[in-house]
């Protein structure tokens, strides 16, 4: 195969993602003039939206930044308010909003392997055809979705935009014997667990096998794969508490993506589940850890395909560590379901002087920050948001820099799915990386 | 033949697609009955040719109504798909200040590059013919609009308030609990889930047809909300709908 | 009426025992100090001394949903619902059973209704005299403090013991894993004076100013009354005065079908006179159009109309719908009382 | 017991377009049995995976015992899918339901009815009865009232109807085919000549039909007691339950549709 001396690649609205993204590609006589990853969803304002919003309405509102990360949004939104205020969460209730976490996480990344991911390997473009020539398999990977949603549901009322979810707590909350059936259910859905792993395996090698020295930043917490709290880590850096997050985050806006970029020690860095294994992979449990050496997964990897496979590693930890966390929770004999009231009218926690309050958790695509100011009253008066995509962006476009000129020998759809599937494999949530909020310029 | 469908999203979540997704094997069975040629989140094909058009998002600027016209001059059937697009939703929150400011205030003197309008639900852009609000969509809903649809049938939206189905679930009214809510004025069909979670009806389904919004800013008030929280609680899904809010600003 | 009496220390085990062979409802605590019918799984969560549940007894006889029929479209086949599973519901109050009662004369008239009838067969129903009232209720004055049938058993509270009306064959064979004893002298004189005690319990300040036999006179006197249009002004047509009232019974009918699209069922669901749709017909007409006409028809069904179909104003006093109001234009004893004319 | 909420089998046999949104169905139970209606009774038509709509039996019982003829209009889910059917299509019967004209009663007596619009589609059964039964009624004078020429509805039996009847027909705007009568129903009022001591009056259309009927009637001194009318109201059971049809107090599904005027013309909501 020659080389190709003029190439134009215009994927518009690339498909298999969560918003819209295009890859613009311009090779002129063996030169690229243009390689880009674009970004050109609809701004939506959400840091504006919530200014002189009242305290307990700011996570219903920044729930809606993103369908798929809803819960790791409300979240996030949770513990920045509740920061601001002071107000501290019962034992019982982080367990069990860690275990909101996993679901979500869970859900998210069977989605994005099994309906999104999966096309590609397998040569179709959609889940649907695999419906009819793999019945078996779509019917596995529905099959786990569905008990992650359930497991949403049960824990978060709701898969997208949860009710249950409030400052200081619960509204509701399961009850043991719930737990327990939910516990069995992932105990029965093992089996399938093993039956993707092994479809991946025997797949994986259709994943590019492409290295790009990067930054990795994400959660680290000494005691848990972090995904609810920790510092933030890096794999440049020493650790730092979530305060000093715009250190991390310095964003900046590009011309041709209505989403913000973002950049730390070097021009671009990436979270999400590679960011985390590379990090954190010795506090990952047995199950998953094994699954990584199925694929030959190690820190440091550098290949940004492979974060499909810490998708799958993760499946495997979340599921894992849920069971564990369910255990915990019915071991407690003073677990009841004593719910916490939204108290919408007035305010009666503890304030603490600063009313700045920063939460970041781990959501499915990496690190996401909450950071909101209220007044006196309990009306907000700023706010950021900082989504994981948004700091993927950079590392993105520096990926497909340094992929297109290795690859440009090759036939145009095949340079066009790499392409795709690079994107694809970061996962990215462009309607959520476009609600940015208040960002310094500098 | 199977009537060809096709999902398309503005500015959204993209939650609604998401329920439909998380139907599971449920979406297995509808898609006996349909072909769907275009769902950009979850596949590569797309066609132009397409009986009903689901859409998704608000249209949030003005370059934006051509892709929504060409999808109305397309489709025989235009459903719009949750509250961002049957009522325009969250996204209205920011029609009342300045757009300018808005846009100042997220992306600084960069602003200049980020096109924005007033959010406005679809219907404003296009003749809609169905809408199934909610944020996000009810799944069951959905499968009934969609079960009506193939079978040539108008689909039941309910046009009474969020209160006639927490009653019939048997719900402690929140306003017993120390706390307030729109569900007197709002749209049912989410089944009062909110309500049901512990939380309050925020109101994401709209208004009903002829709420009656003076009275229940009356109430809030003797509830002790104060004029600006009782704004608030009308600027979260009703920005677009309730004309005795304040103006939206351009 | 043949009666027992039980002792307070062997009640629970009664309860205990008939949660084993029945399938048992009972009144318990909800949240924010509310009470509401649910299933028991344990004497202990039974709640005799509550005021008011949130949702009346209807529930179980005429459910917010409930399948007519199931068919399939492809072969015609049509099956009518028959599936009503017998349950035994603890705690009734006087008013609603009183309500129930009026349930079963309307779906028992010329055209028996065989859902209802169905489920009604099924109901055992064992009434208590309440000890405490709501804020709201005013059944001390509408006549509905004692009710003398429709129950299988009653209880009422005579301090260390209740005291068991028996009501029905099947009653009686409830009681027969409790240890009762055959009441005392003493024990009668205790249940005469529980029970004209009950008028004591609602809250004075919830009185009807009148004769109770005149409200519908009254009401027919003042259908142009500004009462309607005053009130009407703030309500919402929100129905949860209907839907909590325990003699509201009208529904609409809905159809239910499979993703199939051959298999489905018919429903019928709860429905109220308040909502703007109630009486809107296929062309647009809508009969009942203004809030008004809508508020006036529900007070009249309550107090004239359905006294003219069975003999019973259909108000039975439970204040549900005055606590249920938001606006607090509901309220029949308000109502009542300002067109006697007699509210200062 | 049987359900009150069963319909019976039965099928369409003929299905006759009779404007653009009204089509006569002929139907016919699975079993062969009759109806057994009366004139003015309406059914409750079921179509499964749709819903049900009470409709009128218009076919008047002394021309078919086999079957029966419903005249329906299109306006939502039943009656559109109502339409879409093809002859030999299924669908499930209630009923009969309701009151009915007072054919005996009425023996002997001229008739006047006043139909307007859909009103003929009850108002034909007894109109076809009387028909058939003449010798036993004096004069039979009908007055038909459409909005349009296009929406005349039953014109292959207005000769019959004129040759055994008087028959006057008024449009309320006519196009360019239309050589009759222009104007509302009432102004028909004007060409007639009747008994009033003798005269029974059937009214049925739509509901702002009625007070204006009403007064001509007045006028003319028919008895309040001796004006007949069949009213349309929300139902949803057709067995005096679901609530919905009631005007005051009064069921109209068990009551009605058919009232003497004199008996409710107290009830506020009737007209
Ligand atoms: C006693 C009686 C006799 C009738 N006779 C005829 C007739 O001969 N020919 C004819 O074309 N129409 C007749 N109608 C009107 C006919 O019932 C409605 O047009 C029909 O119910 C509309 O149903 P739909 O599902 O097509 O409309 P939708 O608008 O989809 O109606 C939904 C539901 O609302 C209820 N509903 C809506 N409109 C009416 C209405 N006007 N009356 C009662 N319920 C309604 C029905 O239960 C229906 O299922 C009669 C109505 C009554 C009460
Ligand atoms: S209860 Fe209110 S906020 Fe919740 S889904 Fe229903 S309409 Fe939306
Ligand atoms: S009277 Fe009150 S409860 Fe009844 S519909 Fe009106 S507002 Fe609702
Ligand atoms: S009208 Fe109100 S007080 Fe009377 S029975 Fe009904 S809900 Fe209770």
């Amino acid at each position: 195969m020659h080389k190709n001396h003029n190439l134009d690649i215009d994927l518009h609205y690339i498909t298999r993602v969560e918003g819209h993204g295009n890859i613009v590609i311009n090779v002129k006589e063996g030169k690229i003039e243009k390689c880009q990853w674009q970004v050109p969803e609809a701004p939506r304002f959400f840091e504006a939206m919530v200014v002189g919003q009242k305290w307990d309405v700011l996570h219903h509102i920044t729930s809606r930044i993103c369908g798929i990360c809803s819960i790791g949004h409300t979240l996030a939104s949770l513990k920045a308010t509740e920061a601001a205020f002071g107000i501290k969460l019962s034992e019982r209730d982080i367990k069990l909003r860690k275990l909101a976490l996993h679901a979500e996480n869970l859900q998210s990344h069977v989605l994005h392997l099994g309906y999104l991911v999966l096309p590609d390997l397998m040569g179709v473009g959609s889940v649907i055809p695999l419906a009819s020539t793999h019945p078996a398999e779509v019917k596995t990977v529905v099959r786990i979705h569905k008990t992650a949603n359930e497991m949403s549901d049960l824990i978060c009322g709701r898969t997208t935009h949860p009710q249950r979810l409030i400052p200081g707590g619960f509204t509701k909350i399961p009850s043991k014997d719930e737990l327990k059936n939910l516990k069995d259910a992932l105990n029965a859905e093992w089996n399938d667990i093993e039956i993707v792993a092994q479809l991946l395996l025997s797949l994986a090698p259709k994943l590019p096998s492409f290295t790009r020295e990067t930054e990795f930043i994400a959660l680290t917490n000494p005691n848990d794969y972090a995904f609810y709290d920790g510092e933030i880590g890096s794999t440049d850096a020493k650790s730092a508490s979530v305060d000093r997050y715009l250190e991390y985050t310095n964003e900046y806006i590009v011309p041709h993506s209505t989403a913000k970029y973002a950049k730390h020690a070097r021009e671009s860095y990436m979270v999400g589940a590679l960011a985390r294994y590379n990090l954190n992979h010795r506090l990952l449990t047995k199950k998953s850890q094994d699954i990584a050496g199925l694929f030959g997964l190690k820190a440091l990897c550098y290949n940004p395909y492979m974060n499909n496979i810490a998708q799958l590693v993760e499946i495997v930890h979340s599921w894992e560590d849920s069971i564990r966390l369910i255990d915990e929770l019915l071991a407690d004999n003073s677990y009841d379901i004593q719910r916490t009231n939204m108290h919408t009218n007035v305010p009666t926690y503890q304030r603490t002087n600063v009313q700045q309050g920063i939460g970041a958790v781990e959501v499915p695509r990496g690190i996401l920050y909450h950071d909101y100011t209220y007044d006196d009253k309990g009306f907000c008066t700023k706010a950021n948001c900082i989504i994981p995509t948004n700091q993927n962006h950079a590392n993105i476009q520096a990926d497909m820099e340094a992929l297109v000129p290795q690859i440009l020998d090759r036939p145009k759809n095949e340079i066009e799915l790499m392409l795709e599937m690079l994107v694809r494999a970061y996962d990215p949530c462009i309607s959520c990386s476009t609600h940015m909020l208040k960002v310094e310029f500098c | 033949m199977k009537p060809r469908i096709a999902f398309f999203d503005f500015a959204s979540c993209e939650g609604d697609q998401l329920q439909i997704v998380n139907l599971e094997e449920r979406l297995l069975e509808l898609l006996q009955h349909v072909e769907v040629v275009s769902f950009r989140e979850a596949m590569k094909e797309h066609s132009d040719n397409y009986d009903i058009a689901f859409i998704e998002g608000s249209c949030t600027r003005a370059s934006d109504e051509e892709r929504l016209k060409k999808i109305r001059a397309n489709a025989k059937i235009v459903v719009a798909l949750g509250s961002c697009a049957t009522i325009g939703g969250i996204n209205c929150i920011k029609n009342y200040r300045n757009q300018t400011e808005v846009r100042k205030e997220v992306y600084g003197d960069k602003y200049e590059l980020f096109d924005t309008y007033l959010a406005r639900p679809i219907e404003a852009v296009i003749k809609v013919d169905y809408k199934v609000p909610q944020c996000p969509i009810n799944k069951e809903e959905f499968l009934s609009v969609a079960k009506a649809l193939l079978t040539g049938q108008k689909p039941f939206i309910p046009d009474y308030p969020v209160c006639v189905e927490c009653k019939m679930n048997g719900n402690v009214c929140v306003f017993e609990k120390g706390m307030t809510c729109v569900g007197p004025v709002t749209r049912a069909g989410c089944g009062s889930c909110c309500v049901n979670e512990g939380a309050i009806c925020w109101g994401c389904r709209g208004l009903i047809d002829n709420p009656n919004t003076d009275a229940h800013k009356e109430v809030l008030e003797k509830y002790n909300l104060t004029p600006q929280e009782v704004m608030n609680k009308f600027k979260l899904y009703f920005g677009w709908s309730d004309t005795n809010a304040q103006k939206p600003q351009s | 009426m043949k009666s027992r009496v039980i002792l307070k220390v062997e009640f629970p085990h009664w309860i205990a025992s008939l949660i084993k062979t029945e399938n048992v409802i009972g009144i318990k605590a909800k949240e924010a100090g509310k009470f509401h019918f649910g299933k028991l799984r344990s004497s202990g969560e039974l709640r005799l001394d509550y005021d008011v549940a949130v949702l009346p007894p209807k529930k179980y006889l005429q459910p917010p949903k409930e399948d007519l029929l199931s068919y399939n479209i492809a072969s015609f086949k049509v099956t009518p619902s028959a599936d009503f599973q017998p349950i035994t519901i603890i705690g009734v109050h006087p008013y609603d059973m009183h309500g129930i009662n009026q349930m079963d004369a309307v779906f028992s008239d010329e055209n028996k209704d065989t859902n209802y009838l169905g489920r009604r067969k099924n109901v055992k129903i064992i009434g208590v005299d309440p000890v405490k009232a709501s804020a709201w209720s005013f059944w001390h004055d509408m006549g509905t403090a004692y009710v003398d049938k429709g129950f299988d058993l009653w209880l009422t509270d005579i301090g260390d013991r209740y005291f068991i009306e028996i009501g029905t064959k099947s009653g009686e064979n409830l009681l027969k894993p409790a240890k009762t004893e055959s009441a005392s002298k003493i024990d009668i004189e205790r249940h005469k004076k529980a029970r004209s005690g009950l008028k004591n319990i609602c809250s004075p300040s919830r009185r009807i100013k009148t004769d109770i036999k005149k409200i519908p006179d009254i009401f027919r006197a003042n259908h142009d009354h500004g009462l309607w249009e005053k009130r009407a002004k703030t309500c919402y047509s929100c129905g949860s005065c209907n839907l909590v009232c325990p003699t509201c019974y009208c529904f609409d009918v809905r159809e239910d079908m499979e993703l199939n699209l051959t298999g489905g069922r018919r429903v019928r669901v709860w429905d109220g006179c308040m909502l703007e749709e109630f009486a809107r017909v296929g062309s647009g007409e809508n009969f009942r159009k203004e809030r008004s006409a809508r508020f006036r028809h529900r007070f009249f069904r309550k107090m004239v109309y359905m006294k003219e179909k069975i003999g019973a104003l259909a108000c039975v006093g439970c204040g549900r719908c005055a606590s249920a109001c938001l606006p607090d234009i509901a309220d029949p004893v308000t109502a009542i009382n300002e067109l006697s004319g007699l509210e200062d | 017991m049987e359900s009150l909420y069963l319909p019976r089998p039965a099928r369409l046999n003929k299905i006759l377009p009779l404007t653009a949104t009204e089509k006569l169905f002929e139907v016919s139970f699975d079993d062969g049995k009759s109806l057994g209606h009366q004139p003015g009774q309406f059914v409750e038509v079921s179509v499964f995976g749709v819903g049900e709509a009470p409709i009128s039996v218009s076919s008047s019982p002394t021309r078919s015992k086999r079957s029966f003829e419903l005249a329906i209009r299109l306006v939502g889910n039943v009656t559109s899918a109502l339409h879409n059917m093809k002859e030999g299509s299924r669908i499930g019967i209630r009923g009969p339901f309701g009151t009915h004209f007072p054919y005996k009663e009425l023996e002997g007596r001229d008739l006047l009815f006043v139909a307007g619009g859909i009103g003929l589609v009850p108002a034909r059964s007894f109109i076809n009865y009387a028909i058939d039964n003449s010798k036993k009624y004096g004069k039979i004078t009908i007055l038909f009232g459409s909005k349009s020429p296009s929406e005349r509805l039953f014109t292959n039996e207005m000769s019959e109807w004129r040759e055994k009847a008087e028959f006057l027909e008024t449009v309320d705007k006519a196009d360019e085919t239309w050589r009759g009568n222009v104007g509302v129903i009432t102004t028909l009022f004007s060409k007639i000549s009747i008994n009033a001591r003798k005269t029974a009056c059937i009214i049925v259309g739509p509901p702002i039909m009625y007070k204006f009927v009403l007064m001509e009637c007045k006028k003319k001194e028919i008895p309040d007691s001796n004006i007949f009318m069949s009213l349309e109201r929300r139902m949803k059971c057709g067995v005096g339950k679901c609530g919905h049809c009631q005007m005051d107090g009064v069921y109209i599904c068990q009551k009605g549709p058919v009232f003497r005027y004199s008996e409710i013309k107290e009830i506020a909501e009737a007209l």
